[in-house]
């Protein structure tokens, strides 16, 4: 539970030994590949093209589409765990949004090539398509495909976009991550694919709530890394002639944010384990709210420790806090998922949040 | 109770995560965690692995029928946070060891049948941690005066507990002579991980779920949703920690840092309900169920990061195991 | 600026001479009379007769009223140190209720013989006042007289309503102090006697604005008596062989506490010299949020610092930290206020917001 | 610029009260706190208080005209929060010093025209705040140079500057040899309890409070009533410290203490305005302000609690001045 570690192999959510070897080799990747030059240039607007190809290589993209149709086959915690190791290592490329829009649309019975595929969140009627820009999607300019969430009179549905109808202005997170504005052409609806949504969650939500999924996991992921960067550094800084890790007040500092960390992978697991149950918009809205909260501390705290170090380019831990900072306001922030969760859990009253929370945790298999 | 005791002594042998669900449950309900609760939740455990079986055959079957209670004895006046300071002294005498010192906040110390005592019987050698030994006490036998302590409410729960020649047999020793450090280590994974941690004042928030109704403004439910996300969070760590003790294991850093994070939790409570609901809260409120819960909430909580540790010393803890060094 | 000395005489808001002598009498007088016996009879629901005499006989009660009233004649800020003493010595009498009810009343060219009199939150409509109890009215049932302020067609206006005009439920707060039920007898508004309320602050707020001012200044007091015991309790205190002083934990917490009582401190004293002018009604809303939202850290700290020695009823501590957790939700709690000078924040614009606050900080001749 | 310089330096003689108002006009009026923000706020009060007559002639005028700008030459690699491990040295040679060493994280260093530096002179004693001195230093002399860091937005705003050989004459000693320790004090008293402290993020909130609109929501008229309550406190805490600067006082605990209760607050601008206004903040909304400016405090937000001491070094003044022991 004290996600500090950096090897994958700690005790986590039970997984399967697949699974455990999976992001073992995860781990080796993301290590090899994502180089401070790669981070650099990704932050400079290059987009890291090899390590996005031994990404793809090594099919971590079709971790949650089912093995007939091509994929690897993971249950959603062994890949939330993917992604929490993603965060970890601060890969500059969409690979949380490609593998849950990929899953999404070939569950849904699509079908679909090689190419990008990233995710617009909302759900969206198809008369606002037509008209309204879709904001923020995560590297829509070199997309091959945007998946978008209908709901109108016709039924929700999934409707995958090519990139060929749509038109893009640029823009970028903290992270300098793309976030483009999407525009659909005037007769871009015609040329994309549709599918009915059977598996849709329940609400208004749409792909928000899949896009806060991932977004919990890999921030819990960043987290872990700035958490381990700051252990490594109060060890290592000396101030008053003693390592600053000796002060009680850096090591009560880091308890906090272990302790914020740990709450946040916990929420985190929960979400991953009720993917694909009736709990999971609920679960997933827990994710994200806890995570959000705990991103603010944990990076305040790892720069409070950093000192003026980690206030610099060079460093690396920008890296990750402004990641968190970008993150936590993607998909809905704490707030916008803290009042969702406040609205059930009020208009169900007090008696039923307990049996609720069971349930929740039932469908994390932890009770 | 009982529910994870041998069955020999009339337990249940039910795994420690069916005892975590059953306490959820009792918490969630508002049900009491009467006087036989800390012997159920950490003084068996202790006896069972570390007693003789003189001492187990005299207690667990009584903790099993649910009418022995335990108190812990751990704190003295000089010794709070710094458990190693104990200076209740043990020395040797015939068939067993004579006992002399105090004992402080003591949980229902005036209702207990048994102590769980942690007292001096040597040096304390270069870590400070050596030269302690777990004794079982039976408050009933003569040398032991019990006086009570009242809490900022008025409420007397807490009591002092003097020992003057008071005689423990041998077979009441627990564990090793000399090896209660590491003993008390554990007991208090057992104390510090466990929902009543984290879900004290949980009837607080469900009666302000209730309180502000089916259809809340924003600010009621984001403030809402914010303490039920933590809960949530809370659930999973704390009963990941009990599948560990479960597994055998002694999560102490992980039982720390549910401790921490749960006890935050406690303590916001109580402040997001005051200022969502304003009410003046009463000590005598008896018309208002919930400005009654709410009082008896914020007397209680200044103790909720006290109690099975401070805050300061979990912290320490947790950044030891952090590897800060 | 750093509130943890014992004496009155520290520098504080400029103050003439008469009234730091008076404030040093106060001093000695309340050290005198609020006695460990005095403070548990007290909680016991025994009225402190004879230190309410002696406070009478001091005259600190007519701290307010002009001298050709036969009062005192203090400007604000200076019976504001008054009311702050009496919060650092946990004084449980209504000398805050006595001062600013009797104040008023006599301001608004109302007359009044001896005995207590206290005030009523809000403000009423004629009709409300007959038909509604007032709640927690402080010492309502040993008071000669309670002060109600009204506004309806007849105008603003305060009613002072005598003992025999009203019954009483008899309530006590978290520190034990009588906070009663009130209702006026059917017949009773005829017995009470009325003046025009010429100065009366704008908006719906009525007494409660002068209730929070109050507080805000007794909070102070109390807060500044808890730092000043966890300070000393911490120097003495010994943990693993050294004063728990020394532990930067302590150190740091206590530093904060020491932020949030000077913060609180100088919203308090901003309105006691606003006092009487057009910006008051800000001002004490001003004071009362930022001094409620210190008192539970502060109060938390103090307990922390203490540790279980703090939770006994033996401590003194308990006499400061019950006040603050019972004042911060009396006329009005933090979060009360806070919206009350958000809506006026907002309403006036982002431009507005800074003039607005040099004019509140120039009614408290400050810049 | 100079407003409480003499006049004989071409400065307007005016109380430190009033350049306290002005600043603060500045900063809620969003004017930059230009590069020769410093020289006013602390290099020229130091100067004037401590400098030779040749020093104080040939900078003060200028700083007064607003031509001559200041870094600080406090912090370096092994030397942030202990100044007293400051390791830049000079040696005594003729009619000046030699120094050599490094300083680093000098605002502006690479546009001022000169330093006030902390330099070891001598031995540091028991106490190990002797043996320092302060300096100024010419940055247009030789054996300097200056070398660029990019912060976490990439902005250039901090640099390395190195010493090697560099001749500081006589009459560039600010005080006496070996009181460095003392100056420094007093001068970061200056700096820490000025409105800059906690206002630099002043115009987010205005911002927010158009943002929001002229009839909030309970939840957006609490949160910001909040802000604003915090703000009005502290104008009222940094004026009392102004008060007692322009008397002559060195209130180092109650600047710390305004600082620390100063960047809580700065801290909390964008905290809140997030969850109120949820936007996705973006390093090029150029059409969206308000983004812009949200983003910008953001990046800017850790260094808050890090420039001018850091919270755990004022805090730890704090408890002194509090009598912790």
């Amino acid at each position: 539970m004290l996600h500090t570690q950096t090897s994958p192999a700690r005790a986590e959510a039970p997984a399967d030994d697949f699974a455990t070897i999976l992001v073992e080799q995860t781990d080796r990747l993301l290590m090899r590949e994502v180089t401070p030059a790669c981070l650099r240039d990704a932050d400079a607007g290059t987009f890291p093209a090899a390590a996005w190809q031994a990404v793809c290589d090594a099919g971590l993209h079709l971790a949650m589409v089912a093995e007939e149709d091509g994929g690897v086959g993971l249950e959603a915690p062994a890949a939330a765990r993917i992604l929490r190791r993603a965060g970890f290592h601060g890969l500059p490329a969409p690979l949380s949004e490609d593998m849950v829009a990929r899953a999404l649309w070939l569950a849904a019975g699509g079908e679909l090539g090689e190419g990008l595929v990233t995710l617009a969140s909302g759900l969206w009627t198809g008369e606002d398509l037509a008209t309204s820009p879709l904001p923020c999607v995560p590297w829509a300019d070199i997309a091959a495909h945007v998946l978008v969430a209908v709901s109108d009179d016709a039924g929700k549905r999934l409707i995958l976009v090519p990139r060929d109808a749509y038109s893009v202005k640029r823009r970028r997170n903290l992270a300098a991550e793309p976030r483009d504005t999407v525009r659909i052409h005037g007769d871009g609806l015609g040329q994309a694919m549709t599918r009915p949504w059977v598996a849709a969650p329940e609400g208004m939500d749409g792909l928000t709530v899949h896009g806060a999924f991932v977004r919990a996991q890999q921030m819990v992921g960043a987290m872990e890394r700035c958490l381990s960067l700051a252990i490594a550094y109060a060890n290592e800084r000396k101030q008053f002639g003693k390592p600053i890790a000796r002060f009680q007040a850096v090591q009560h500092m880091l308890a906090v944010a272990a302790g914020e960390s740990a709450a946040a992978a916990a929420a985190a697991e929960l979400a991953a384990a009720a993917f694909g149950t009736p709990h999971f918009a609920f679960a997933a809205a827990v994710a994200k709210a806890r995570c959000g909260e705990a991103a603010g501390k944990v990076a305040e705290i790892s720069h409070q420790v950093h000192g003026a170090m980690g206030f610099t380019r060079e460093h690396i831990l920008h890296v990750f806090t402004r990641r968190l900072w970008a993150w936590r306001d993607e998909f809905g922030n704490d707030a916008h998922w803290q009042e969702r969760i406040g609205r059930v859990v009020c208009a169900e009253g007090g008696e039923a949040l307990w049996p609720r929370l069971v349930a929740l945790r039932a469908a994390g298999r932890l009770a | 109770m009982g529910l994870t005791l041998p069955k020999v002594y009339g337990g249940h042998e039910r795994s420690s995560l069916e005892r975590f669900v059953v306490t959820e449950e009792m918490l969630a309900a508002g049900a009491p965690c009467g006087a036989h609760w800390i012997a159920d939740r950490q003084s068996a455990p202790q006896i069972l692995r570390h007693g003789t079986e003189e001492a187990k055959a005299l207690v667990i079957p009584r903790i099993c029928a649910g009418t022995c209670y335990f108190g812990i004895g751990m704190s003295e006046p000089d010794s709070g946070s710094d458990l190693a300071a104990v200076r209740t002294k043990a020395v040797r005498t015939d068939g067993g060891w004579l006992l002399n010192g105090q004992k402080i906040w003591t949980t229902n110390g005036h209702r207990v049948h048994y102590l769980l005592a942690l007292v001096r019987t040597g040096d304390a050698g270069d870590d400070r941690h050596g030269g302690l030994t777990q004794f079982l006490i039976d408050l009933e036998a003569p040398g032991i005066e019990i006086r009570p302590i009242l809490d900022i409410a008025g409420h007397h729960e807490f009591n002092e507990v003097f020992f003057t020649d008071h005689f423990v047999p041998d077979r009441f020793v627990i564990g090793d002579v000399g090896n209660g450090w590491d003993m008390v280590t554990q007991e208090l994974a057992f104390e510090r991980s466990g929902p009543d941690r984290f879900m004290s004042d949980y009837r607080l928030l469900a009666a302000l779920v209730d309180r502000i109704g089916a259809d809340p403004g924003p600010r009621e439910a984001v403030e809402t949703g914010r303490l039920v996300s933590h809960l949530a969070a809370l659930t999973a760590m704390s009963g990941s920690v009990a599948g560990m003790l479960g597994a055998g294991q002694i999560p102490n850093v992980e039982a720390a840092l549910v401790k921490d994070v749960g006890t935050a939790f406690e303590r916001d409570i109580p402040e997001v309900a005051r200022r969502l609901i304003p009410i003046e809260p009463s000590l005598d409120a008896t018309d208002d169920p919930y400005g009654e819960a709410l009082a008896d909430v914020m007397l209680r909580a200044p103790s909720f990061t006290l109690r099975g540790g401070t805050r300061e010393i979990l912290r320490s803890m947790i950044a030891r195991g952090l590897g800060l060094r």
